[in-house]
């Protein structure tokens, strides 16, 4: 794990994010904010009848930490089941990033995520399966 | 100047990683001479007790100091009297302060506050609040492209209706001065009281509340190199005396019975509970300081940081300086940077030792005006110099070159 | 005993006209140890800055040490959560707080609101200004002969009607401890909710407000041996959450909008304005150094000495000792001289150095019960030893010879 | 000007006050109080048709200084005319004590002297000669 806080793969995502933009396909989005400093994520998941996310693609504007966190969120929850994002856990995507973050960056780092884990629930909300 | 540097130890130390300290968060937070510092440890080691009445040696002593800060603050800022000087924890209480004990009661349906948009949130937000208590009405004087307020509208916000007009002396995040003395004048035509949030302003500049006259003036200690935890709340005696407590408890109480209670005389009757003794009195202790400095001084030393900082920042491309040019405003430098968002700017000056603050500095209304979520904040107390702008300067190129911007 | 009393500079050195200094105000302010007064130089000197989000380098340390204090104060209360700590200006301002953003909304004609006499005005007035402002009824809990609650008549003060019971932990004029246990549980059984006064409790024992489960405690640190200027409320989640804001600023917002505002969430929501940094954090060290001594030692300590005034001072004729016996109260002893009026013999007493309060404390319901408009107060902390008893009443004996009533 | 709080001149009207008790004769009378410490002077004066002090009495009860300073004045201001006690200074007041107040001890220092402001100028009222 890195002090630096903007290492190359935060740079790199942040230059030349994967999947930024509109996903046409998408079964569902949500965006969440950050009002305190402006940055918003939108984060829009195409899901097939399996719970799979076929297509993760991110939109949004705010510091190089949450735009390329959402990136790297983007990359990572391909192919995966809803299942298993319900495990995915928040000091897991921290660990993803490969830097050290303080808890106020921790809230840019994790803004994708946030928005992810309400995709989760809501999705749990309107088929009711949830346990 | 380096005589003012060398009063604050912790500009004299290096960071954690060795950098110098660049300090350019005075807006937020003002750094504390040593003679402050050496104020609040010889209260504790010396003479220290609670406030009033206390007979014992150093119990006459504490009041003595708390009671001649007061004293000194009052002369400080014009007032009449010392007991028109409220201690309170801050500019954010002084202004609740003013917006329940005197606008809850005060303020009727059909009544008008006058705010704008370039308010900080403790002096517009408390507004909200008691307007919707009480359904009176919250209006904004508009403000021109420049973020000065639009004088030229000034007439048509203000009525028989307007109650209180309530003004930042200087914006936190523009650096505008606003026209006090136009305003006031402009108020006491409608027959309205004038609040100033003096926040920005008492620390920048002298102030005099009897000329122009104003009804209420709010600030904050540590802003003024003070220590943290004390502000004042000037009040003009005729309303402070009209007005009911705001806070109820110890000391602000004349006779208690089993269900209701009489008021102290004042300044007692606002100062419920145990004063911020140890910081009052350092406080007093910055006064002095600062009148040691001299606002012209202060003024001479700010005002030249403020025209060089703007220059060398309005000569850098893709970077946008919010706010009036340098006349019409205080040492405070905000902007925008179009390759870098504000939070990483601050995060990469961060590694140069420069301390800014980015952000929406509690001012989301102005920055909704601005068009932008956050901004990046520069501001100047006299203890900073050129090479402070120098490593800004640098600092920002060197973020556009971290994030592959430049 | 000596190592607790070195540990407090003020305690080392001689009044100005060369006597020791006797401190018997604790329970007014405590003084601090070398500790807190080092915590507060140290963050002046070295990493100073205004709270939350600055991101240069001690922007950064400056949260992390006001959190680390807030965690531990959560420790040492017993609460679930650190966003339960609420930082204060004192438990004047916590009392405050609820009783207007709890009380003001909640209560209404008909609901009653449970005190007793001889509660600290700061745990009195805030009750009768908000039941007279909504319209709500303020009962008392009568006391028993010697000055504790009456217990018998509990359950006549108690219906369904009750919405809350206001009680101080310990009395600061009879040291009476207060049965919270028995309060919390009758409360309980009515639905009404618990506000423990903990000014004077917090300092003198161990309390965990899981239990017997408190809704809200308030306390101060000034008398905990941190600094003036801080205090605390601890409430309940649960209930913090429900409530609006007390006062209204900057870091208690989420959102602003020209007219409206949405809540940040806790603590900040109840934290307006600047925080006072500095001495939130060297609350923290306060109560590193409480721990580091132990409440068991503390109560080991007071309750000896109180023991021991106690029985000196009643083998005084004429002196009458309020409240009750040495097992029901802590170290507090105040008393009446039938031929020294209390402001003599307090001005008297400081010719010998020792520092003690006459007045009526701030309990003026108390004083009317007692029958006297005013009492000479001692109060012990564990930086008190026999030597400072044996002062005492010497020096109560030389006020009645100077005054010739010997 | 003495530092001693309670030296002679007080300490002798304390234990000895000058026309403590009721003045069966008194044209008008009043009550002060200090609330915070419950001194109580209560001044009670014969005044003549000339406007002059016959008598002065005081009752109350509170610390010496307090009381002491209150017969003090009694004895100070009998045969004085009301138009001489308008010129009363409270300074001339806490030099008659010859003692150093502390701002708090002056309230009590000027308990009694507060009380006969009072009554000269509820007097100017009643009488409505006042300029
Ligand atoms: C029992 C009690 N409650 C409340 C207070 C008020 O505390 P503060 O003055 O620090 O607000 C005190 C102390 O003066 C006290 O003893
Ligand atoms: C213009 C202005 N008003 C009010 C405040 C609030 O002051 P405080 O946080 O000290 O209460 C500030 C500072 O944050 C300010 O800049």
């Amino acid at each position: 794990m890195s002090d630096e806080l903007y290492d190359e793969l935060i740079l790199d995502h942040y230059e030349s994010p994967y999947h930024r933009g509109q996903l046409e396909a998408a079964s569902c989005s949500h965006t969440e904010r950050n009002p305190l400093c402006g940055d918003r994520v939108e984060l829009q998941l195409q899901v097939d009848s399996e719970r799979r996310i076929q297509q993760a693609y991110f939109d949004g504007e705010g510091c190089a930490i949450s735009q390329a966190a959402a990136s790297i969120l983007c990359e990572h929850i391909e192919g995966k089941t809803m299942e298993e994002i319900e495990e995915f856990a928040a000091s897991e995507m921290l660990d993803l990033l490969q830097v050290r973050l303080t808890a106020t960056r921790q809230r840019c780092g994790l803004l994708g995520f946030k928005a992810l884990k309400t995709l989760v629930y809501s999705e749990d909300d309107s088929t009711g399966t949830s346990p | 100047m380096e005589s003012i540097r060398s009063d604050f130890p912790i500009l004299g130390q290096p960071l954690a990683d060795g950098t110098p300290l660049v300090y350019l968060d005075s807006a937020s937070s003002a750094q504390k001479p040593r003679v402050v510092i050496d104020a609040l440890s010889e209260c504790y080691e010396t003479y220290y007790a609670n406030a009033h009445r206390g007979v014992y040696q150093f119990g006459v002593k504490i009041d003595e100091a708390v009671e001649g800060a007061r004293e000194r603050i009052a002369r400080m800022i014009g007032a009449e009297r010392p007991e028109e000087v409220i201690f309170t924890s801050g500019t954010t209480m002084s202004i609740n302060l003013v917006a329940q004990a005197w606008g809850r009661s005060r303020l009727s349906e059909g009544d008008e506050v006058l705010v704008n948009e370039m308010e900080h949130h403790a002096n517009l937000v408390p507004w909200q609040q008691v307007t919707r208590q009480t359904g009176a009405t919250l209006r904004h004087i508009p403000l021109t492209g420049d973020g000065r307020l639009d004088l030229e509208r000034l007439d048509e916000c203000l009525s028989s209706r307007t109650r209180l007009v309530a003004v930042t002396g200087m914006s936190n995040v523009l650096g505008t001065i606003n026209p006090i003395d136009r305003l006031t004048e402009a108020a006491r035509a409608v027959g309205a009281l004038v609040l100033v949030d003096g926040a920005q302003s008492v620390p920048h500049a002298a102030v005099d509340v009897s000329n122009p006259q104003v009804d209420f003036l709010a600030f904050s200690g540590h802003k003024l190199y003070g220590p943290s935890g004390v502000g004042v709340l000037y009040g003009r005696r005729e309303w402070l005396e009209q007005m009911d407590p705001f806070l109820c408890g110890g000391n602000m109480i004349s006779e208690v019975g089993m269900t209701e209670s009489t008021w102290a005389e004042l300044p007692a009757k606002f100062e419920a509970g145990t004063l911020p003794v140890a910081q009052a009195i350092a406080l007093g202790t910055a006064v002095d300081y600062v009148n040691g400095v001299g606002f012209d001084e202060i003024g001479r030393i700010e005002q030249a940081l403020l025209a060089e900082a703007q220059q060398r920042l309005s000569e850098i491309p893709d970077l946008l300086i919010h706010g009036p040019s340098v006349e019409h405003k205080g040492a405070i430098v905000s902007f925008s940077d179009e390759r870098v968002h504000p939070h990483d700017m601050a995060e990469l000056l961060k590694r140069k030792g420069v301390a800014v603050r980015a952000g929406h500095h509690c001012t989301m209304l102005l920055h909704s005006l601005l068009g932008v979520v956050a901004t990046t904040r520069a501001s100047f107390a006299p203890y900073n110099d050129s090479s402070d702008i120098d490593v800004l300067v640098d600092g920002i190129q060197y973020a556009r070159k971290t994030l592959r911007r430049d």
